[in-house]
């Protein structure tokens, strides 16, 4: 603690004439004196606390300034290890983001007549009668499952009401969210909004490592020689990774980027390598430098021989689109995830048809660059870092392609150790602590259990305090099926928090607008503002967000970083947490369980899902004094903590680090320190063990759990102890073409994604004036060729058509990407240019996420 | 209400030694950089003497090369509240 | 049928007919303000720019000769379509009568008008008198200007542009020009603006000098000095030749001056006024009308004198006490 | 008598018109002077006024524009006002302040195409050609990219992509693994559009675009860039250099055009000759 007495003026100014002369001398001065002089060089009023970034997965550390109840000032945490004082243009802002002048502040209902109504206006309710409402719809809901279960085994439970959550949700959100629906009532549709964006990286982890989550950290980005960017724009969507690359690509002599995208972007200014490949080829380029290895014997045989087996994948699956598509009904082997073993020299007969030659025709890349790339990864002296976010993972073999790179590390060995690593960068600030770690998808259950294996059900019920048989062992469904059942009838609730799918989700007019419109269906929102999914709701609940709550993000590097609430959240907005503990008090367990299963439990009979799930003498463990205090001694408020009675957000977290730190886990790797130590830090990176983060995983010496798992290894040698035989897994996926190509109607490849200067759907940062003035509006990326053969100039309004939708936009043909004859790139923030009316529901088979890079347009002169 | 801060150059090694001589003058108070010969002070206004006389007999000091002086104030004194 | 009229009667005709050029000229100044400023407004086009330079129905360009020449005049060369428009100007106006400009399409007139009704309304009399031949003054001193000093200055003050642009793209200071104009011509000189200072309007009565169009007083023998006709005119000076057969003057006003607004004709309740079409010759005749109206006339003249010869004979003849037959 | 009063009366009729001649004369050049003075403040453009692109020199412009707005009317995007009486800028002409928004550089140069005289210049056909002011990095303790923050709107947003304004890497010294991204105006092809100092995002913008000779500096007529020279030329504008040969110990090569002395790293850690290493001793 610093010293709080009064000081006076006289002692101020003293303090920083001696700091004048410290500093023109070179003389380190005593720091109670550097402190005094500090102190009163901020304004003293305004109280200063850490919290992470509300934007991408980097995880960047800034200081939230705020002063009568009101976050007014904000900079970047020259503490922090990720981003050392510095922020991105979006980070800058954070602060504004709160005070959107149309922030919502009451619960939102659909009336008519005083009446709900499903065609009626929205009219302010109070959060009772908004919870009432949902509740009756809720329950009918779950009462039609109830009667359809009747008689199954859970492994064939279907569910009526779904929930669609985010990487965005505090650790504790997810976690509250994913006990309500699986444990409470029984249904596994909880998807986040990660499955658009981390659901193919998160399948192929399970498949090649059989644990998720990247081995390596930001720490990779000082020791690489070589960095290779697989679709993956971090020039805009990963700035202050990006700027770390860039002081390396500066400083280390020899090193060298290679980037690879379908269009020019922003990273290209940097890159030694520059790749535009044909859309869909990466599979085949991957392939290729295998095959480069292979042939020129530039494979490590020690670590394939120790560490590596060989599969291979089940082909011809298909695209993730509604069964009777014809594009289902063409495939072999439609959503088949099977693998069946294989050998090195089976292998190495797989990759042998990609050729330089088929491969730079096929790809559209010439030969040369293909070299160099190939030769980079081969050259046993080269730290290869490979870096990727939606143009692998957004992509119809988004696991394949996932997969294929990491068949490449693996060949050469170059994987868990500083400089050589595959690293699958995440898009949201907590795609990786919540809804991967927290596993809020329809699959998961915390800690990288499955709802699929009776043994992780049976865990989970244990810590949860559940009758046995009480979770659904059916997964249930994804983001893009939600849609489809809801459109069907199937799925008649659902409620959608932190996020923005009506402008996310793939086919709009088709599919999500349908869906959420049929009468058949209730709809809930919750969100600080009126955004694109709000219009399309039924019910709106107006939310806290950021440091309004206290909270928890896990970045992409595997670092939990909490804050606490800094300011109150306007008018009646309550965060997620409290929305969803809230919630849960209107549902007796008879509403939501059969008899035969509350006569298990008889001791559960006629309470609330609240007192199961959340008074259940865990999450409540832990008293709230009516304060949170730092170590400075400043309190704060806690709002959910104040209205429940007790430290809520500790005692969800003590709960859930029983599924991954506990005694008695079923997946060992990513053990979490006990709740205050990460108020107390700048984040730690998981696995934590004794105190200690784990910065390289699989490794001996870095990681703990190798000795654990396997006692013999070898002084810094490796063990991939997520798979039982601890190696990890070379998985063969040939080259498929896309779902959608051009043709001659539709002769355009599309593409979407971001900018830096906006985030996701743009709710917040579209709300920031300078960001708004910045990048007004979404255009149309295209060559100056494509936009002469159309005689479309630059700035001109232009229709871009696909067999969905069609939007207006203006075309821009000298912005910061350069796109290829023959593709266009529209970025998807834009509220008022619904680029996702475009884009087709095609999926990755396995993981069930869309492919937003491709699909087939056209544009026309308006 | 003059206050300043001045850096003292000492002979070399004279550091420590200076430090309390330099102390000893009315209104002084030496901060830091004994170590590196370097001498931190501020110089201020008392009752006996105006900070300019004190900054003059500085160099008159045994054992001081040089003083600089880098940071004046010049204003009134108000206190501020501090918390 | 004809009433005995006089000032102080009231008017017998309907109120439409006394005022319908000047209800005409206002729908016709007003429309073309509308022109430029309406469509805009719903995010249309129909006229671009201003009286200054415009763009009607992106084919036909018109841009005022006056600025075209100072803009020369400062040594730069115009676009064609600067070139093209002047020429369309000249022409319409030549053909039109040059001061036609300033009485059915500048925006002033509508303030000067304005100013020249409240004085009447208000019997101002007071004001002093300056010479109407200051305007050529300034048109030279207008056209100087750029020769001296490379730039527009008359474009600074300008009201005749000033208002039209500040009614279509905004004023800022540019309405206290206008009130000083307004408050000259209402306090200062009647009709001072127009009639006497107005460069612009002389530069388009110097257009207009030999145009075809003219009012005229062809019953001018029904006149009854009522003066309704002296009254509303801006330029009143142009008149009493037509009206008056001054000095043997045609029926023709063919001074430049003349505007043309055609506010004599539809106050005179002995509809002594009119319009005339054809060339004007030397006397206020149209060349057409001269052979016919000459020997009348002489004819006229003939037997005047002829009678005042007769009358003189008479007296002589009384005064010498001889009898004629 | 009468004749008199004839001659007399003829004689204050020619007076008083030759003094009113006079007076009115000189009430005319007064008036002509006050507007000639006046002109000349009214015409000064200040420098947060620039010009639509094609607009000729200031004088020059001032003396061709007829005040109309047609390219006010024909601009897409909205961005050129013309000025009122009471602006700082000469009444009736157009001009756009690159904060409030800057021009969008259309292809097909609408405003220029509409201007019924030469006020902008017809001559202007490619509007990268545009030359209305020029952009200038006027605060690099404000602009958050010199701190290392990611911002790079101004450097995003150039419709000269890349050669208006570029990128500079430089290595954070303070943060130690990031890089700087510092933007650069290069002078002979920004065209002064300002979209950049629109889009600062910074509460006044430190990348402002400014009337060209208010910020360009010019190197001395007699200097050239000698590098520039011989890339120009294609080679040395005077006799190439001769060969240079060095006396050098062994493992070390002497780049004469570049890096200097270099220490070869050898195939083995050992000279060739065996002598060589049991004469030197090395770490005993």
């Amino acid at each position: 603690m610093t010293d709080t007495r009064p000081m006076s003026r006289r002692d101020f100014i003293k303090s920083q004439a001696a700091v004048a002369a410290a500093s023109v001398a070179g003389v380190t001065l005593p720091a109670s004196l550097l402190a005094k002089a500090q102190d009163q060089a901020a304004d003293p009023d305004i109280r200063w606390d850490k919290a992470p970034c509300r934007f991408c997965g980097t995880g960047c550390s800034v200081l939230v300034g705020s002063k009568d109840g009101r976050v007014i000032a904000s900079q970047g945490d020259p503490d922090a290890p990720v981003n050392r004082g510095l922020n991105c243009i979006k980070g800058y802002f954070l602060p504004k983001i709160l005070y959107g002048q149309d922030r919502l502040t009451q619960p939102l209902l659909r009336k008519w007549n005083g009446k709900y109504d499903k065609d009626g206006d929205f009219e302010a309710v109070s959060w009772d009668e908004a919870f009432d409402v949902m509740a009756e719809h809720w329950k009918r809901a779950l009462k039609r499952s109830m009667e359809e279960n009747k008689g199954k085994s859970v492994d064939e439970m279907t569910s009526r009401v779904g929930m669609f959550g985010s990487g965005q949700w505090t650790v504790w959100e997810g976690y509250a969210a994913s006990k309500l629906l699986k444990a409470g009532m029984r249904s596994n549709n909880l998807d986040p909004n990660a499955r658009h964006c981390m659901a193919s990286a998160v399948g192929a982890f399970i498949r090649a490592f059989g644990i998720d989550e990247p081995m390596g950290c930001y720490d990779d980005l000082e020791h690489a020689d070589v960095f290779v960017l697989w679709g993956a724009n971090m020039a805009e969507m990963h700035p202050i990774l990006w700027s770390r690359l860039t002081d390396t690509r500066l400083s280390k002599p020899g090193c060298e980027v290679h980037v690879l995208s379908t269009f020019e972007h922003r990273c290209y200014e940097l890159a030694d390598n520059p790749i535009i490949f044909a859309p869909q080829t990466d599979l085949a380029i991957l392939n290729y430098i295998a095959n480069h290895i292979i042939q020129t014997e530039a494979y490590d045989k020690d670590f394939i021989d120790k560490h590596v087996q060989f599969e291979t994948a089940t082909t011809d699956i298909g695209y993730g689109l509604r069964p009777d598509h014809p594009l289902e009904q063409q495939a072999a082997n439609p959503g088949v995830g099977a693998k069946h073993p294989s050998s090195f020299e089976a292998f190495a007969r797989q990759v042998e048809p990609y050729t330089l030659e088929y491969v730079s025709e096929l790809s559209g890349v010439p030969k040369e660059n293909l070299l160099r790339l190939a030769r980079a990864y081969a050259d046993p002296k080269k730290k290869v870092s490979s870096y990727w976010t939606m143009g692998f993972n957004q992509h119809t073999r988004g696991v394949w392609v996932n997969g294929n790179l990491y068949n490449v590390h693996l060949l050469m060995g170059k994987i868990s150790e500083p400089g050589n690593s595959p690293f699958s960068l995440t898009g949201q600030p907590s795609a990786c602590g919540t809804a991967r770690e927290v596993g809020t998808f329809a699959h998961r259950l915390p800690a990288d259990l499955v709802v699929k294996k009776p043994e992780h059900r049976a865990f989970s019920e244990q810590v949860w305090k559940l009758p046995e048989g009480t979770l659904n062992g059916k997964v249930g469904y994804h983001a893009v099926l939600m849609h489809r059942m809801m459109k069907d009838g199937l799925m008649n609730c659902y409620w959608q928090l932190c996020n923005n799918n009506m402008q996310a989700a793939p086919n709009l007019n088709e599919e999500s607008y349908p869906g959420w419109r049929n009468p058949d269906v209730f709809v809930t929102v919750s969100d600080p503002y009126p955004t694109v999914s709000a219009q399309a709701a039924d019910l709106v609940l107006p939310t806290s967000m950021w440091v309004e709550k206290e909270g928890a993000y896990g970045n992409a590097e595997r670092r939990t970083q909490f804050w606490r609430e800094q300011t109150d959240a306007p008018g009646e907005s309550k965060s997620d947490l409290w929305q969803i503990m809230e919630f849960s008090k209107r549902f007796t367990v008879e509403d939501v369980w059969p008899p035969a299963l509350i006569e298990t439990a008889p001791e559960y009979a006629g309470k609330t899902l609240y007192e199961i799930l959340f008074a259940n003498g865990e999450v409540d463990r832990f008293p709230y004094e009516g304060k949170v205090m730092d170590a400075r001694g400043n309190a704060y408020r806690n709002h959910e903590s104040e209205h429940f009675g007790y430290y809520v957000q500790k005692g969800l977290f003590e709960e859930y680090r029983k599924f991954n730190s506990g005694p008695d886990i079923i997946k060992k790797g990513h053990e979490m320190a006990p709740f205050q130590a990460y108020h107390e830090s700048r984040g730690l990176r998981w696995p934590v063990i004794d105190g200690k983060e784990t910065l390289w995983r699989f490794r001996e010496g870095y990681d703990p759990h190798v000795a654990a798992f396997n006692p013999e290894v070898e002084k810094g040698d490796v063990y991939f102890y997520g798979n039982a035989n601890g190696r990890a897994n070379i998985i063969f996926a040939p080259y498929e073409p896309a779902a959608e190509s051009p043709d001659a109607e539709y002769d355009l490849w599309l593409c979407t994604g971001r900018v830096l200067e906006h985030w996701h759907s743009g709710s917040m940062t579209r709300r920031v004036p300078e960001l708004y003035r910045a990048v007004p509006d979404a255009v149309i990326y295209m060559s100056k060729d494509d936009a002469k053969a159309r005689r479309l100039r630059d700035g001109q309004m232009a229709l871009i058509k696909t067999r969905r939708g069609q939007i207006k936009a203006r075309v821009e043909t000298r912005g910061r990407n350069r796109p290829p004859n023959g593709l266009v790139f529209v970025p998807w923030f834009d509220a008022n240019r619904l680029v996702n009316k475009l884009t087709l529901d095609a999926t990755d088979p396995l993981s069930k996420e869309t492919d937003y890079k491709k699909c087939a347009c056209r544009v026309e002169r308006v | 209400m003059n206050i300043c801060g001045c850096v003292v150059h000492t002979h070399p090694g004279a550091g420590a030694d200076v430090a309390p001589r330099l102390a000893a003058l009315p209104g002084v108070e030496v901060h830091a950089g004994t170590e590196a010969d370097k001498l931190v002070i501020t110089v201020e206004d008392t009752g006996e003497s105006l900070a300019a006389d004190t900054l003059g007999s500085l160099s008159r000091v045994p054992g001081v090369i040089n003083a600089v002086l880098v940071y004046h104030y010049g204003g009134d004194e108000a206190a501020i509240p501090v918390a | 049928m004809i009433q005995p009229s006089s000032p102080s009667t009231a008017p017998a005709r309907p109120w439409l007919q006394r005022h319908r050029w000047l209800l005409l000229r206002r729908f016709n100044q007003l429309g073309i303000l509308a022109m430029f400023i309406l469509p805009p407004l719903f995010g249309g086009m129909f006229a671009a720019g201003n009286l200054s330079s415009s763009m009607t129905l992106d084919i036909l360009p018109l841009t005022d000769p006056l600025l075209l020449a100072q803009s020369m005049l400062t040594g730069s060369w115009p676009a064609l379509t600067g070139f093209i428009g002047a020429g369309l100007v000249v022409v319409f106006y030549a053909l039109l009568g040059g001061r036609v400009f300033c009485s059915w399409v500048c925006p002033v007139n509508l303030v000067t008008d304005f100013a020249a009704w409240l004085r009447r309304r208000l019997g101002i009399r007071a004001g002093g008198r300056i010479s109407r031949s200051l305007r050529w003054w300034m048109l030279g001193l207008v056209l100087l200007l750029p020769l001296v000093t490379g730039a527009m200055v008359w474009e600074y003050v300008n009201p005749v542009s000033m208002l039209h642009r500040g009614l279509i793209f905004g004023f800022g200071w540019a309405w206290l020009i206008l009130a000083a104009v307004f408050l000259y011509d209402l306090l200062v000189v009647p009709r001072g603006w127009c009639g006497h200072l107005c460069p612009v309007g002389a530069c388009y009565a110097l257009i207009g000098t030999r145009a075809p169009v003219h009012i005229a007083a062809p019953r001018r023998e029904r006149c009854d000095d009522c003066m309704d006709c002296f009254t509303v005119c801006p330029e009143p000076q142009v008149i009493k030749p037509a009206l008056k057969a001054a000095g043997g003057h045609g029926p023709v006003i063919d001074s430049i001056d003349c505007t043309k607004c055609g506010r004599c004709i539809e106050v005179c309740d002995r509809e002594v006024f009119g319009l005339a079409l054809g060339w004007v010759g030397k006397q206020g005749f149209l060349n057409r009308d001269r052979d016919a109206h000459a020997p009348a006339e002489r004819r006229k003249n003939a037997l005047q004198l002829r009678e005042t010869r007769a009358a003189s004979l008479r007296r002589e003849a009384q005064d010498n006490n001889v009898s004629i037959p | 008598m009468a004749i008199d009063m004839q001659s007399k009366r003829n004689g204050v009729g020619r007076r008083d018109f030759l003094t009113g001649l006079a007076r009115t004369a000189a009430g005319v050049g007064l008036i002509g002077l006050g507007l000639g003075l006046y002109s000349r403040r009214a015409a000064s453009l200040p420098a947060w006024a620039l010009r639509p692109p094609g607009a000729l020199p200031e004088d020059d412009f001032d003396g061709a524009c007829i005040r109309c707005g047609l390219c006010v009317r024909d601009c897409p995007f909205d961005m050129l006002h013309l000025a009122r009486l009471g602006q700082d800028i000469p009444t009736g002409t157009p001009y756009f302040i690159a904060r409030e928004a800057g021009c969008e550089m259309c292809e097909d140069i609408p405003c220029v195409k509409a201007c019924p005289t030469q006020a902008l210049d017809h001559g202007l056909t490619d509007i990268n050609d545009a030359d209305m002011g020029l952009a200038i990095v006027s605060d690099q303790d404000a602009c958050i990219a010199f701190q290392g923050l990611r911002c790079e709107v101004c450097f995003n947003i150039c419709p000269i992509r890349g050669e208006a304004i570029s990128l500079d890497y430089q290595r954070n010294q303070r943060s130690g693994k990031h890089a700087l991204f510092i933007p650069v105006v290069h002078a002979d092809h920004c065209t002064g559009c300002g979209k950049c100092e629109e889009a600062c995002i910074l509460e006044e913008a430190a990348i402002k675009v400014l009337p060209r000779h208010l910020i360009q500096g010019k190197l001395g007529e007699h200097y050239r860039l000698g590098w520039e020279q011989r890339q120009r030329a294609g080679g040395a504008l005077v006799t190439p250099d001769a060969e240079h040969r060095y006396n050098l110990p062994e493992g070390m090569r002497y780049d004469h055009g570049g890096e200097g002395l270099i220490e070869a790293p050898g195939d083995a850690p050992f000279p060739s000759d065996p002598l060589d290493t049991l004469n030197r001793g090395g770490s005993l």
